[in-house]
């Protein structure tokens, strides 16, 4: 049940009835798809150009700004570290 | 131009699938995996994405991968799908579910099949989407379908209290939610149960944080590694269960770190604190847990269906020969019940482990090498 | 659980997959079975008049019946002319059989009506004869038609799963997906929007261009309608007695209909193509159909995705874009959005 | 009023009568006209691979599906049989699309099939491709079924409203209003028992018999389905450009068919056949053909109803049983029960 | 054998069709009316029989029948429809109908075109159907149209009866019922008509009884026949009318002995007045007549549709240039309308008389020598 | 509104619940077709072979026997007139 694709931040909404202290709704995008997604869980109010984890239409979390790329770089290391062992 | 952008940006999944960095992971687990190691993917999206992407075939013979209980659908009680079939077929009640559960069977046939009997079930994707069913039709009460985990439960949790908010008297929760930790505690108090490590959930991580499986991993004595959903993140989880099995470590480690940080969503666990208190639930295949599931909070009385309508919920048994608690217990792998793709297949599952395709039995029944078709 | 004799027809018996299978052939060929139905091809091939006539019939319900890149009217002309240009025939007419729901607006049925007229028109393939029925308010859900067609096939094309050996090659007219996407993203509850677009289109010029670029090298031809590029090969696989093996990075997907088969828990593999092909050449044969089909507009993105085996009947086995192998099983059941 | 621009479709649109007349001029062949759907005729026929085609299709929403006499099935199968055999072609094969709806008893769906099956092997046409479409619960009502058929037509057979020339006589198969009455008193609400079943059969025989007795001789063919005797009359003196005239006292009506006529106010002239035949004939052919027709099952109680005349285009006159002369118009909404 | 018996039977209708006798009535008629006679077939299924049977074809020069005000779709006043079409498409509520009433237009349309729209629109044979409709669908409100002469007017009132008996609280009653006799004597008070005799409803007067004419005869000096509707009966009531014409008579007379008696059916009447009570009504082209309607008596208010529902009846204005109020007054033949075959067909009616097939300029569209298509 | 047809009388049923007068409803027929009528307006209730005259699914009247037939007859009275006259 966890189905979950990180989707980047086009636009926040402000609320509609100025209720909370966060904006509801954001419109994220991945590859030319878009949707409005709520943010009332996210961990982070993220920023228009970061990317949040979208999962059943909430944001669930907003990416630190590079960690996905540290991420991917952690994973290349290792790859390196291997080609150099062999 | 946005798509382009996209493309290109480091989240994007197309860069953990590259074949380049795979074979150097599967390399080295090759290289470390000397004796037979047997891991639980706890999640139901890892048994997906593994079978998906073919990623037992590039494994060594040393490395076993077997299903858990982390199959929202799998795990959910028959029971629970019988009262969702008797609330869809209700005059004036529609049931809006996850298509996931659409064709789980339940003792009275699943909610396919109550449809097709005149019982109105929605398929959405998003519970705030039965919000707006609920807004769109008055004159009927929307009941949603609320399974899955700590990933889920959260954004089910917002969504009763935007229903409460917008005074939708025509809305209402079922819910079946379940949580992990006490599902996997009492998996692993099982002394029949011989692993090696855990692949734990990445998003339910994301929400608990990497931190909630430390305790697991020193009571039990097993390795716990949070793992994303792309194969490189599959891969390098199994590459450092396998290190800390040869190195005799057990600890809770993250291979997640993108999305997953130490102490989770607070946010997300303090929005489900406020809907949601935990109860005794019933898991197919593990039995009662204590504590294990999430009934919605006295204070949301008036939006819960359990209260709402006057259901006679009575624990079915399981289908006679299925070996699904098994499955979900490590205990046997699906091609070993004898219905498997024989009576049971995925058109027509005798079990739940064959309905879902992140279910154990549906996955290696169509995606497996052995045994299937 | 009452499973054995479900007793009622459910969505999955129109989804294309094992169900419908299971209807088709435990139901209706045990009924209406004789050998040119028994084929369960595109069209019927018969011998007729001194010729051979493709003959074959679709029935149109998509929801919603407007839809970016298309229409159900389009959608019903450039379907069954596929289904007879699968066979290697030259689409000659088409009848259409329309059932109106009481109530529907007039200005859609023109709509519908103008679309097939210029979707007829484009393909040179003219609507010869119709029916219409009309129905009480709540006994169909707007308007749903049937299309007919014939065509000749010329002399010498044979075309068919049976034709298929172990060795050719497996090649696609383009990026697959496109269409399903499209019409599941435009139903209610979704609220998705993106660059998506149905690939609707006729393939009759394409086919012809795949014949003459190999007259006999072409073993079979199909248009991945229902259940997409997977259940169209595994059903080419089974009837053919052969496996296959395909390579997920050689089939092309749209990035927006990835990104959308992501968000909803879809495999673009089964979703629905309105305007695809895909043909099985033998592998001499396979770089010039390649090339024609590459030279017609809409065969420009075609590649080759794997080759036929002597593997076990009705196997498609993919290698993963991650260097993995797996099973591609038939469709078990219409795809809907998923959360896992 | 705001009548002129209705904007939806009504039921009298799918009647057979003067609304779907002007459904299909109006519309239908403004966006798909071309010189063969322009004919209007029961099939369309196509030169093609060196031979003439016969290809037509029909949709079938009959309600209920099962009636004394028959079911949608049957009447899928013989209707467009009859549809073929009416422009004098040999039947060769048909197509058959189903449109299920979600929750359609499967045992239903069997029964059904099993019809089609009977229906197609009695007749010796066999069904060679089809399809079938699930919808959702309340987008269909149950199951309608839509055929195609192709036949081949004999060199030198050429029949149509436009071969109709004054002095022509009028034969008609037998009794008339049998379907019609038989279904319309099986919907809920008029709990009506007796001795109606409908006459649904397969004409291709006997219109073959037809064509054998007089070869050149016979000029049209129709099949009075939708709109009964009384529109098919109309709408074939409208296309030939002539009047008719026919004999009430001539028209055999079964006396149950009648009394039921009487009781719901309706004209047996105006409800649907499913198994007669209209045989429009030169007058020196016309005994020849009424014989041959006799001697056929299913022509058994064939008559000479009336003649050809060089009155205003398109009028059909019927001298009364009683010795009046009255207009039988065009049909001008579906037939309902009355109490005036 | 029942059909063999019924089909030799007397009472059948064939034998009231048969050419021979038929042609000695009009030999009969040809030879009584030698100056020109003017009658009026008040009752619309005497127009579609005289239509349908081609009549009027039959008779000499001389005899001119003229189509009177007693199709009652014809006469049932727009805003009745309307009424029926507000009913029809209101939540909850299912309208049954005679089928003649379907196509009528009124001021929105008709109701065949409010199904289209949404609205829930049923045909029925027997006002018991739509009892039956009630039966079977108690969460809906079922109103049954009551439109209709003496001949239905008991049939309906004997239903509101037995829906009383049965306690259905979900049928209701729209009354828009008519009675014959004062509108043909607001008719015959129109100094512009010209008539020379009335052939009297044959079923009307099985109800009222051939002595309820026998005061217009007197008042107005008019020969009144009683006329069945097979074609022999027609015939056998002009030539009586003729002869009472050429012989300066004015006498009520009863042509159809076998279904009308002097003082009709008691036990009819009875019903009809334990129901219903006179109102004045608005009759098309005829404008109100005191007395000329039937409302339903305020016993039995609970199943009045006029009463449970709030509607907004109000007068609508005839369709511009419709002479359908001439028609019905004996002013006008139909050809004599501008409309007539023109903007109004029956596939496309403009007013009422060429909607129901008993309508005047239906039948003159449909079945006339002069001016039809 | 007045379409009306004379139907033989083959069963007359007992009331359900035995209220009334009359029994309330009969099968009657014509040529072959059958259908339940009320007979809760019907001037006489008629006994079984006796043809009542069936109006909206309601009997509204009972043929008086050999009513019919005198009615053809003085039709037929009246053609001979004609004829000898001619
Ligand atoms: S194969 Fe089917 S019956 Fe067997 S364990 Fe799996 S789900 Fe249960
Ligand atoms: S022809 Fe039409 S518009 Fe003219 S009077 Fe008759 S109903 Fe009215
Ligand atoms: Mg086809
Ligand atoms: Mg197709
Ligand atoms: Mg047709
Ligand atoms: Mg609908
Ligand atoms: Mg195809
Ligand atoms: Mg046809
Ligand atoms: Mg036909
Ligand atoms: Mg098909
Ligand atoms: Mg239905
Ligand atoms: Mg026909």
């Amino acid at each position: 049940m966890c189905l979950a694709i990180p989707m980047k931040v086009l636009e926040l909404e402000t609320p509609e009835g100025g209720e909370g202290l966060l904006p509801p709704v954001a419109v994220v995008d991945a590859d030319g798809i878009r949707r409005r997604v709520r943010l009332d869980v996210v961990d982070r109010v993220p920023e228009v150009g970061e990317f949040v984890i979208v999962h059943a239409g909430f944001a669930i979390h907003t990416l630190a700004p590079g960690e996905a790329e540290a991420n991917l770089e952690l994973l290349r290391q290792m790859a390196r570290a291997v080609a150099g062992e062999g | 131009m946005a798509a382009g952008q996209a493309r290109t940006a480091p989240a994007r999944p197309a860069a953990f699938r590259d074949p380049g960095l795979a074979a150097a992971q599967v390399a080295e687990i090759r290289r470390l995996a000397r004796r037979p190691l047997r891991f639980m993917e706890v999640c139901g999206t890892h048994t997906v994405s593994i079978f998906r992407h073919g990623l037992r075939e590039l494994l060594p013979p040393e490395v076993e991968l077997i299903s858990g209980p982390g199959c929202p659908v799998c795990v959910t009680d028959q029971a629970d799908i019988d009262a969702l079939v008797d609330l869809a077929g209700r005059p004036g009640v529609r049931l809006a579910t996850f298509g996931d559960l659409v064709r789980v069977p339940g003792g009275g046939g699943s909610l396919a099949e109550a449809r097709a009997r005149g019982a109105r079930v929605e398929v959405v994707y998003s519970p705030m989407d039965a919000l707006a069913l609920a807004e769109a039709r008055p004159h009927e009460t929307v009941v949603f379908a609320g399974v899955g985990f700590e990933t889920t439960a959260p954004a089910v949790a917002a969504t009763v209290i935007e229903a409460d908010r917008r005074g939708l008297a025509n809305f209402a929760l079922w819910s079946a939610h379940k949580v992990m930790p006490p599902a996997l505690r009492a998996l692993l108090a099982d002394p029949g149960l011989r692993l090696d490590g855990l692949l734990c959930p990445g998003h339910v991580s994301t929400i608990v944080g990497a931190g909630a499986w430390r305790g697991l991993a020193a009571d039990f004595g097993i390795p716990c590694v949070v793992a994303g959903f792309e194969p490189l993140d599959v891969l390098e989880a199994i590459r450092r269960l396998v290190l800390q099995a040869v190195e005799g470590r057990a600890e809770a480690d993250n291979a997640y770190p993108r999305a997953v940080t130490e102490a989770g969503n607070p946010r997300a666990l303090a929005v489900m604190a406020k809907v949601f208190v935990p109860v005794a639930a019933r898991w197919r295949g593990l039995g009662e847990i204590p504590a294990s599931g999430l009934a919605l909070a006295p204070a949301w009385r008036a939006l819960d269906a359990a209260a709402r309508f006057d259901l006679d919920v009575r624990p079915a048994p399981d289908p006679p020969g299925c070996r699904c608690g098994d499955v979900l217990r490590g205990r046997a792998r699906p091609p070993e019940c004898p219905h498997f793709g024989r009576r049971c297949t995925p058109a027509r599952p005798v079990g739940p482990c064959m309905v879902s395709s992140e279910g154990a039995c549906s996955a290696w029944y169509r995606f497996g090498a052995e045994g299937a078709r | 659980m009452k499973r054995d004799t479900p007793g009622r027809i459910l969505l999955d018996h129109g989804s294309g997959g094992l169900a419908a299978r299971e209807l088709v052939r435990g139901l209706f060929l045990r009924h209406l079975g004789n050998p040119l139905l028994d084929e369960l091809e595109d069209s019927a091939v018969l011998d007729l008049a001194g010729g051979r006539l493709a003959f074959t019939t679709d029935g149109y319900v998509v929801d919603p019946l407007f839809f970016p890149g298309g229409d159900i009217g389009a959608l019903a002309i450039h379907g069954t002319i596929n289904d007879l240009a699968m066979r290697g025939a030259a689409p000659a007419a088409l009848s259409a059989a329309f059932v109106l729901e009481e109530g529907l607006e007039t200005a859609v049925l023109d709509r519908v009506a103008a679309s097939m007229g210029a979707a007829a028109a484009a393909a040179g393939v003219p609507v010869v004869t119709g029916d219409t029925k009309v129905v009480p308010r709540g006994a169909a859900d707007r308007l749903f038609v049937t299309t007919a067609g014939v065509g000749v096939v010329p002399a010498g094309v044979r075309l068919g799963a049976a034709c298929i050996r172990p060795g050719d090659r497996i090649l696609l007219s383009g990026t697959i997906g496109d269409h399903g996407v499209t019409v599941l993203t435009r139903r209610a509850g979704l609220a998705l929007e993106g660059d998506l677009r149905s690939d609707t289109r006729p393939l009759h010029r394409l086919a012809a261009a795949v014949l003459a670029a190999a007259p006999g090298g072409v073993h079979a031809m199909r248009d991945p309608t229902r259940g997409g590029l997977a259940e169209t090969l595994c059903e080419l696989a089974e009837r053919a007695g052969a496996a296959m093996e395909i390579e997920e990075a050689a089939v092309p997907v749209r990035p927006a209909v990835r990104a959308a088969c992501e968000l909803l828990g879809l495999d673009p593999l089964y979703l629905a193509n309105e305007g695809k092909c895909v043909v099985v050449a033998e592998p001499g044969a396979a770089e010039a159909v390649l090339a024609a089909m590459r030279a017609t507009a809409e065969g420009r993105g075609a590649v080759a995705i794997g080759r036929v085996t002597e593997g076990p009947p009705g196997r498609v086995e993919m290698r993963t874009a991650v260097g993995g192998r797996r099973i591609v099983p038939p469709l078990a059941g219409d795809p809907l959005p998923r959360i896992c």
